[in-house]
């Protein structure tokens, strides 16, 4: 009944194709119509999907999964194949909705944000792309479709962050994602291999089956002291933090932003950065059986990395920055409630929380995004001190804005609010010094946020060379729908659909926890009240007060460079430059070197040829005695 | 006449019609319509051999044909493919016909040109169809000679001095290969009977193992060296450097490929308990020259190095898997021979026509090639993530086919190399992306790049063939790696059951 | 192979087998004869021509030749001749047919040169020498006994002396001429006090005697060392090769060409059959010996090759050290050597003639003989620049020209023997080898020059002589039977 | 037998002769001098020959007829030698062997 599910990513390609090869021959309005209505009807399918499997067979007990279609598509041995298949269950199906939305919104906002902008059917073809290796990825049925697909998406996000190719920085900025996440992924692939050898398999179907039969023979084994499976996990993890921009592997996120800011939205914020979260959610089954190790590593990276980004957040004055630091912060959250989940009913709390973060956290980050975008649009320009009361200038910017201002600090009743508490829950059940880091940046990230919205709205107004206005309806209706989705995708019952073992649960609010995190959010939206919804001195002031610590967290603790360092100094001069002279000086030099010796060799003996007979001669006895010589030797 | 002599006889066929020619449009214009014939020919032997192999013919080799040629010494002129051969004569009729059509501006002195490239075609389709090793030795230096002329008369740059140090260097291994295939013939009857060239009957008596263990090497590095192997390498990058395009597309692209059929056809097929013995070693070798090359791209400014290193790291892995010797790791490696031929083949043939545009191969002396010239930079673009192995292209299938293979070995240090080899993957990425970024995006450098005149037909042609082959490999492997395993089955069946280990 | 064993007047009575000595026997000689015959035509003729008309015997001594040549074809009764001192059978005929090949092919080149002004009153002196040589090396080739193989070598080896100072007015080839006489005395010298050595030993100068007598003793040894550094000298190896290049220089083109090819070709001839038939018994002695000089000649004649400039005396150590890999036949001591020595001359008859041939037709032509004036000359003279790398790549060894299958079947034989360690020497000489005629081949096609060799024009003979090469060239590698037949030959001649 | 002369005393001396041929060919420079010395060796090469005949295989003459065959080549030789000296002669105006060396390297 699912067969239908395969052209939900089949669509986005075919566009891409078409685009791609003929695109640059029509109008470009064509090619955004074109990607749109194609996006529409994936996105139409993908929610008739959704409301079908969640809500259409009355279903008892868990939600099975369904592969309506796989094909082979290469044979490595006979148990090692890829094929390409769709999978549903309850987190793919969830997934298809996000990627699918958020990516009709962008289609939709990006007539009239990328509208006369040079390479508007690239970007379109981009776009399909993008969205077909997303959903690929959310649907794969083994683990190296998946990460075929993982692929892709890289590849696409680095096409897009780099979509002004002419600006060096973007070229920049895309290729640091790129190599770096490459770098993740060869992490991903070697787990990839040490799964395939254990469990001579691909297929979730097999891995993430609860009785780990096929892990029967990773008993025992280790490597250095440590366990196999834990090795594998952890370096599957690796993937996922390269993609979902993990502390150390986070720092291509920011730059990502160089990239046209509905891009931003939908891959930096909402879909391809929780692929990582989504790889965890996928393999939770083997994390939390065969690698218990590896799922603790997950949750403190988690915690930290969000701990890390509220705080360098807070110095930020590109709002574009500040939101990509938000989203680290958020995924750090959705990761650390994967790590502090346990297996089935109540211990599962994490994970259903987990996803239902990613899901909320899907909507009104991407409308932050694409409000910010709508600003920058007005403005010209992203750096916040430009800005300041634009609230009169911009109205449905400034309420969408401001709504979701409102979720992200977790004000109920909206989902931020829900999502969150619901991970506060889980953290504090299991490890209290996370929830105390957690908690912590509920308050900052509350702070950081209306920071960012009190400097943009607020605050007296610059003079602008033109004053802004209102974007068009292309733009301010996704700006809506997803202030909508924000408001009230808070009530979906997650508990009954996306739980790590499929089966429903009863959650209910703990206000113990509420109620804290409620109070800390207000006080971080009154403390940003006071510093910045007048315009004063006090912040430079404090700044001025921390110093030091300041400017350390303004360049994002010099993570950066400490990267550069490693690169460019250590691989390039330390490395690569050496093997280049190696193999000129040393290599090819011996080789040459044979030849000139000979060469030298047959100047010297050219006396032997002197021209005098008598010499000749002489050579000839001696050669006769040359020979007798040899001939006592051998007799 | 039998198909498989028919590709012989077609190329030179084409090169004496260019005999025939006065001008450079003459000769071309024979040697595209020859090389069409050729690209038909290799087309209908793929499609036959397909067929063959679906009614069930179970053969090593068919298309068997056998003509005794020196009686006394029991040479014969034996022609026989299996699905290896196949997808290589396939490999090299695509090429030679981008080869062409990549040349198709060659005025000083074409109709030699062409007939020079057409000889040195005929030796590599020539290697590829022989079972007798005499025949393939002999094909072997006809297809290495014409290099010299190739790269000498038409080169660019210090060629007479690169030409010769290719020449001598490969003439150096086919000297080490005369000694091995010696060794072979006259081990090839230990137990009486004549002596014979004959691989498949060899393959069926087993060499006495000391024997194995004193030629192996000779026969292994002889091929080795034409398959870039660290550190017999060097002639490499200078040869690409200086040779003119067609030539460094048939060169990396197909040439070096002799090397590593070779290497698993005669050296580890023939040998197969040296060749376990001594595995380790080239193992080592041959990881290494995976990465080194890599590195090695990194610092290079030249276009035609960077590529030239990246060949050096690509060929490491091939030799890398089919040293692996299980079934997954060989089939990966044949499938990175093809891939690498094609990809490599794209790339000279792009760095040739943007050289005939700038007249410079020095990166930084570019920039924002996209703007001018979209359509050769788009190619660029999907040349260099089809050698970072971007999924959907032919180089993501051959790369992970080889590591999950070679990661399935039992051995311990075997998976630790796999690690290290995967590791390029990596390295790949940073330099082809560099190249990418400073080649074709950003600001254009050089105000006389404004008016560059985009991909001609002919030179669109050239490309295109070599993207679809890329892609469609890249999106449909699987027939690919089917009939590659089909033919692996008896050669991995021979190396498993003399296991020492 | 002898159904009995002859001596000179010894007891045992074979002296008798003159009597019964017919006419139709002398038949097995008719190469010898025919050879003579033509020399004393020529001379008839010599002295019947008008002093103005003297030009006319070149074509009449090439076609009288031709003929000689082609009656060579006709198969010869098989057996000795003066009580064994003279062999005849399939193999020494198929030589001789070779050589003669080879001398047509020089006639045909020579006649630019013949045509000087300097020579017309000399030209049959030039014709009257070459065939004298040649009967002396066909006695050599045939001989039964080391008596009528000395004098077969010493006819081969003087006239040629005087050839070699042929030119009068250059005071290079009277030294050439000098050159060649002496040390060829000197090397016959030591040759005949090896043998009288032997002798001594045996007590027979009759090649089946010996064989049959000849037993390892250090005086045998000496006597060996002796004769094989003779030879030696005669197939100019290091190092006993100093003269080689001196005289090819000093030497007209023309006489160094058979110098290079058909003396050397006949001595490796007989001194492989010397080798095989003879000491067959002594491998053990003769073939560290032979492998040491292999190993020599192919080394040093390549580093003196390597910075050669002059065209003649480049080809010199090249011709040196292809008879270092004809060793390498030798040294497989079996019908497959013997066979694969009788190939290798006979292509390299074909090849060093083809490249000879062009250096002579250039300098006849523009005066060029140094490697720097052929540069560009691909521009002006395809044919000939295309033929000189044919014939080079087939000195080379490289396919799929006959050189390749030369030089191969010459290794198969060594490696059969087990000399692997050789083989990989000789072939990695080879690769050098290549270097120095790569660098003929750079010149012609690659090096840019302001006053190339001009365009012209070479004689009918000189074309027909070089076509006649370039088909040798392709025909000899590829017609297996050639080589088959001359296997199937060998076989029957040693077993 | 010659009575009292043992055949190592002919071996002897003509040992000797033969490498003073090769000295002497070696050391002298006078061309025609050089062509001495090469009739010694062969001289002595023709005591060999008569000496092994008529001790050793007194039954039979190929040492004999080798010997004369021997003196006959070698005045052959030795005309076709002096022929040449004098040609050389003409061009240099000299006959010794160190300015024959123009052909060299």
């Amino acid at each position: 009944m699912y067969n239908y599910t395969i052209l939900i990513p089949l669509i986005p390609l075919v566009i891409f194709l078409v685009t791609g090869l003929l695109g640059m021959k029509w109008k470009p309005i064509i090619s955004g119509l074109l990607g749109t209505t194609g996006l529409g009807i994936s996105w139409v399918l993908s929610v008739m999907t959704a409301i079908t499997y969640f809500f259409g067979s009355h279903h008892e007990g868990a939600f099975e999964t369904i592969i309506p279609f796989e094909k082979l598509w290469l044979t490595f041995s006979e148990t090692l194949q890829i094929k390409m298949g769709v999978l549903l269950d309850p987190i793919s199906v969830m997934m298809l909705v996000v990627v699918t939305t958020i990516s009709f919104m962008v289609h939709i906002y990006s007539l009239g944000y990328m509208h006369g902008e040079k390479g508007f059917q690239r970007f379109y073809a981009f776009l399909s792309l993008f969205t077909f290796s997303m959903l690929g990825l959310v649907i794969a049925t083994n683990i190296f479709q998946m990460y075929i697909f993982w692929e892709l998406v890289g590849v696409s996000s680095f096409l897009l962050i780099g979509f002004y190719y002419q600006k060096p920085s973007a070229v920049a900025a895309s290729k640091k994602a790129f190599i770096v996440t490459r770098f993740a992924d060869f992490g991903f692939l070697i787990g990839i291999l040490i799964l395939s050898f254990i469990t001579k398999t691909f297929d979730f179907a097999k891995l993430t089956n609860p009785d780990g039969a096929v892990f029967a023979n990773a008993a025992g084994m280790s490597f250095m002291g440590i366990s196999v499976m834990t090795w594998a996990m952890v370096l599957v993890f690796m993937g996922g933090a390269g993609k979902s921009a993990m502390f150390p592997l986070h720092i291509w996120l920011p730059d990502a932003m160089e990239g046209p800011t509905p891009v931003s939205a939908l891959i930096h914020a909402a879909t391809m950065v929780v692929a990582g979260v989504y790889l965890v959610a996928r393999l939770f089954v083997v994390y939390h059986f065969q690698a218990p190790d590896a799922l603790e590593i997950i949750a403190y990276v988690g915690g930290f990395t969000s701990l890390f980004a509220a705080v360098i957040a807070i110095t930020q004055h590109d709002i574009k920055r500040v939101l990509a630091f938000s989203t680290l912060s958020q995924l750090g959250y959705m990761m650390l409630s994967l790590g502090v989940s346990g297996y089935g009913g109540e211990e599962g709390l994490g994970y259903m929380a987990s996803m239902f973060h990613l899901f909320t956290h899907a909507m009104f980050k991407a409308l932050l995004f694409l409000a910010a975008g709508s600003i920058i649009h007005a403005v010209h320009s992203n750096y916040m001190y430009e800005m300041g009361g634009l609230r009169k200038y911009l109205p449905i910017t400034h309420i969408t804005f401001l709504i979701a201002c409102l979720t992200i600090a977790g004000v109920p009743p909206l989902s931020g609010f829900f999502s969150k508490d619901e991970i506060l829950v889980a953290a504090f059940n299991h490890n209290k010094i996370l929830f105390g880091v957690e908690f912590l940046v509920a308050g900052l990230t509350a702070f950081y946020m209306f920071r960012l919205y009190f400097n943009i709205f607020w605050g007296k107004d610059r003079h602008y060379h033109h004053t802004p206005h209102e974007s068009p309806l292309t733009m301010t209706i996704p700006l809506m729908f997803l202030a909508f989705a924000s408001i009230f995708s808070g009530f979906l019952p997650f508990h009954s659909m996306v739980t790590s073992d499929k089966m429903h649960f009863d959650t209910h609010l703990h206000l113990a926890v509420a109620v804290p995190s409620v109070l800390i959010g207000l006080i971080g939206i009154a403390f940003a009240w006071l510093l910045y919804k007048k315009e004063s001195k006090v912040p430079e002031k404090l700044a001025k007060q921390f110093g030091i610590l300041y400017t350390a967290t303004y360049n994002k603790f010099y993570i950066d460079e400490i990267y550069l360092f490693v690169t460019k100094k250590i691989i390039f001069n330390y490395i690569s430059r050496p093997v280049a002279w190696f193999d000129r000086h040393i290599v090819d030099a011996f080789m040459v070197g044979i030849g000139t010796v000979t060469e030298k060799i047959s100047y010297r003996i050219k006396g032997m040829q002197s021209g005098q007979l008598q010499h000749y001669a002489f050579m000839f006895v001696a050669g006769v005695l040359i020979l007798a010589l040899v001939l006592v030797y051998y007799i | 006449m039998n198909i498989l002599t028919l590709l012989i006889v077609v190329p030179v066929l084409t090169i004496i019609g260019i005999l025939f020619t006065k001008d450079m449009k003459g000769a071309r214009a024979v040697s595209a319509f020859g090389m069409t014939i050729q690209l038909i020919v290799a087309a209908t032997l793929v499609f036959m051999y397909l067929g063959l192999r679906k009614a069930g013919v179970t053969d090593e080799m068919v298309f068997i044909s056998d003509y005794t040629w020196f009686k006394s010494l029991n040479i014969h002129y034996t022609t026989g493919v299996d699905g290896i051969a196949v997808v290589m004569i396939a490999l090299t009729a695509i090429v030679v016909f981008a080869g062409i059509f990549a040349s198709w501006e060659v005025e000083y002195l074409s109709r030699e040109f062409f007939i020079s490239l057409i000889l040195l075609a005929t030796g590599v389709f020539g290697f590829f169809i022989s079972i007798d090793l005499f025949t393939m030795f002999l094909f072997y230096e006809v297809a290495v000679i014409p290099m010299y002329l190739l790269i000498g008369v038409w080169g660019s740059g210090p060629k007479e001095s690169s030409a010769m140090k290719l020449t001598l260097m490969l003439m150096g291994g086919s000297a080490l290969l005369m000694v091995g295939i010696f060794g072979i013939y006259f081990n090839s009857a230990p137990n009486g009977g004549p002596l014979t060239f004959n691989i498949l009957e060899i393959s069926k008596i087993n060499i006495p193992v000391e024997a194995q263990r004193f030629f192996f090497p000779f026969t292994f590095i002889g091929f080795g060296i034409l398959g870039a192997l660290f550190p017999f390498h060097t002639w490499s990058p200078d040869g690409h450097a200086s040779a003119p395009t067609a030539v460094s597309m048939l060169h990396a692209g197909v040439l070096m490929k002799l090397g590593g059929y070779g290497a698993f056809r005669v050296a580890m097929f023939l040998m197969p308990e040296a060749a376990h013995e001594q595995a380790w070693i080239f193992i080592i070798l041959t990881s290494i020259s995976v990465v080194y090359g890599a590195f090695g791209a990194i610092w290079q400014k030249d276009l035609k190095y960077i590529n030239a290193y990246s060949s050096v790291s690509h060929c490491g892995l091939v030799l890398f898997a089919l040293l692996m010797m299980n079934e997954t790791a060989m089939d990966g490696g044949i499938i990175q021979m093809i891939s690498h031929g094609l990809m490599t083949a794209l790339f000279f043939a792009l760095i040739g026509m943007i050289y005939g545009r700038t007249h410079t191969r020095n990166i930084y002396e570019m920039g924002g090639l996209m703007k001018v010239i979209p359509v050769l930079s788009v190619v660029y673009v999907i040349a260099g993530l089809a050698s970072l192995g971007l999924p959907g292209l032919s180089g993501f299938v051959a790369e992970m086919t080889v590591f999950v293979g070679a990661f399935q070995h039992e051995d311990l240090f075997h998976r630790i190399v796999t690690i290290i080899a995967a590791s390029s993957i990596v390295i790949t990425a940073v330099y082809i992306l560099r190249v990418v970024g400073i080649l074709l995006f950003g600001p254009v450098k050089d105000p006389h790049f404004e008016h560059l005149r985009d991909a001609t037909w002919f030179e669109k042609l050239s490309m295109f063939t070599l993207v679809i082959a890329i892609a469609g490999i890249g999106i449909a492997p699987l027939w690919l790696s089917d009939t590659i395993l089909d033919s692996l089955k008896p050669i991995v069946h021979k190396l498993a059951e003399t296991n020492v280990f | 192979m002898l159904s009995y064993s002859p001596s000179l007047g010894g007891g045992r009575g074979e002296a008798l087998k003159f009597g019964d000595m017919n006419l139709s026997q002398f038949l097995m000689m008719r190469h010898e004869l025919l050879l003579t015959a033509a020399a004393l035509i020529i001379l008839i003729a010599e002295i019947a021509t008008a002093d103005s008309a003297k030009r006319k015997l070149i074509p009449f001594t090439i076609a009288l030749f031709a003929m000689v040549t082609v009656a060579g074809f006709f198969p010869v009764p098989e057996g000795t001749l003066f009580g064994g001192s003279y062999q005849s059978n399939p193999l020494t005929a198929l030589m001789k047919n070779v050589l003669n090949i080879g001398v047509l092919i020089i006639f045909l080149q020579a006649e630019g040169w013949l045509k000087r002004p300097e020579n017309s009153d000399r030209i049959s002196e030039y014709f009257l020498l070459t065939v004298s040589t040649l009967i002396g090396m066909n006695f050599m080739i045939s001989s039964g006994d080391f008596l009528m193989f000395y004098i077969g070598l010493e006819t081969a080896t003087i006239p040629i002396a005087g050839l070699a100072a042929f030119d009068r007015i250059r005071s290079r080839s009277a030294e050439a001429g000098i050159k060649l006489i002496l040390s060829s005395a000197l090397s016959s010298g030591v040759l005949l006090f090896g043998l009288s050595l032997i002798y001594g030993v045996t007590g027979s100068i009759y090649f089946t005697d010996i064989a049959q007598t000849i037993t390892s003793n250090s005086m045998v040894a000496l006597g060996f060392i002796f004769f094989v550094s003779g030879m030696g000298f005669k197939i100019s190896l290091v190092p006993f090769h100093f003269w080689t290049a001196d005289v090819y220089e000093g030497a007209p083109i023309n006489v160094t060409s058979y110098l290079s090819v058909i003396s050397k070709g006949a001595a490796s001839f007989i001194f492989t059959i010397i080798l095989f038939t003879v000491f067959k018994t002594l491998t053990e002695m003769w073939k560290p010996v032979i492998y040491t000089l292999a190993v020599f000649t192919m080394t040093v004649a390549n580093l003196f090759a390597l910075r050669q400039q002059n065209m003649k005396r480049f080809l010199a150590f090249s011709s040196i050290a292809q008879a270092g890999f004809l060793l390498l036949g030798i040294l497989g001591n079996n019908d497959l050597g013997m066979s694969a020595v009788v190939y290798f001359v006979l292509i390299y008859i074909f090849t060093n003639l083809g490249a000879f041939g062009v250096v002579e037709a250039i300098s006849n032509a523009s005066g060029v003989e140094t490697i720097d004036g052929y540069n560009g000359m691909y521009k002006t003279n395809p044919k000939l620049s295309l033929l000189m790398t044919l014939a080079l790549f087939s000195l080379a060894g490289i396919p799929p020209v006959a050189g390749f299958f030369g030089k191969f079947f010459l290794f198969t034989a060594a490696a059969g023997s087990g000399y692997y360690i050789l083989v990989l020497i000789a072939v990695l000489n080879a690769t050098v080898s290549l270097y120095y005629y790569l660098r003929v081949v750079r010149a012609m096609f690659i090096e840019k020059s302001d006053n190339p060799v001009p365009t012209f024009k070479s004689s009918a003979y000189m074309r027909t002589a070089l076509i006649i090469c370039v088909a040798g060239i392709f025909a000899v590698g590829f017609a297996s039977v050639i080589f088959d037949t001359i296997r199937e030959i060998s076989q029957n001649f040693l077993y | 037998m010659i009575e009292g002369i043992p055949i190592q005393h002919f071996l002897i001396v003509s040992t000797i002769m033969f490498f003073i041929g090769i000295a002497g060919f070696i050391m002298r420079r006078n061309l025609i001098t050089i062509l001495m010395a090469i009739e010694l060796i062969l001289n002595s090469v023709n005591i060999n020959f008569v000496i092994f005949n008529r001790y050793l295989y007194p039954d039979q003459l190929q040492g004999h007829f080798f010997a004369i065959f021997v003196v006959g080549i070698a005045a052959a030789e030795a005309s076709v030698a002096i022929a040449l000296i004098i040609n050389i002669y003409r061009k240099l105006k000299n006959i010794d062997v160190e300015n024959v060396n123009e052909l060299r390297y």
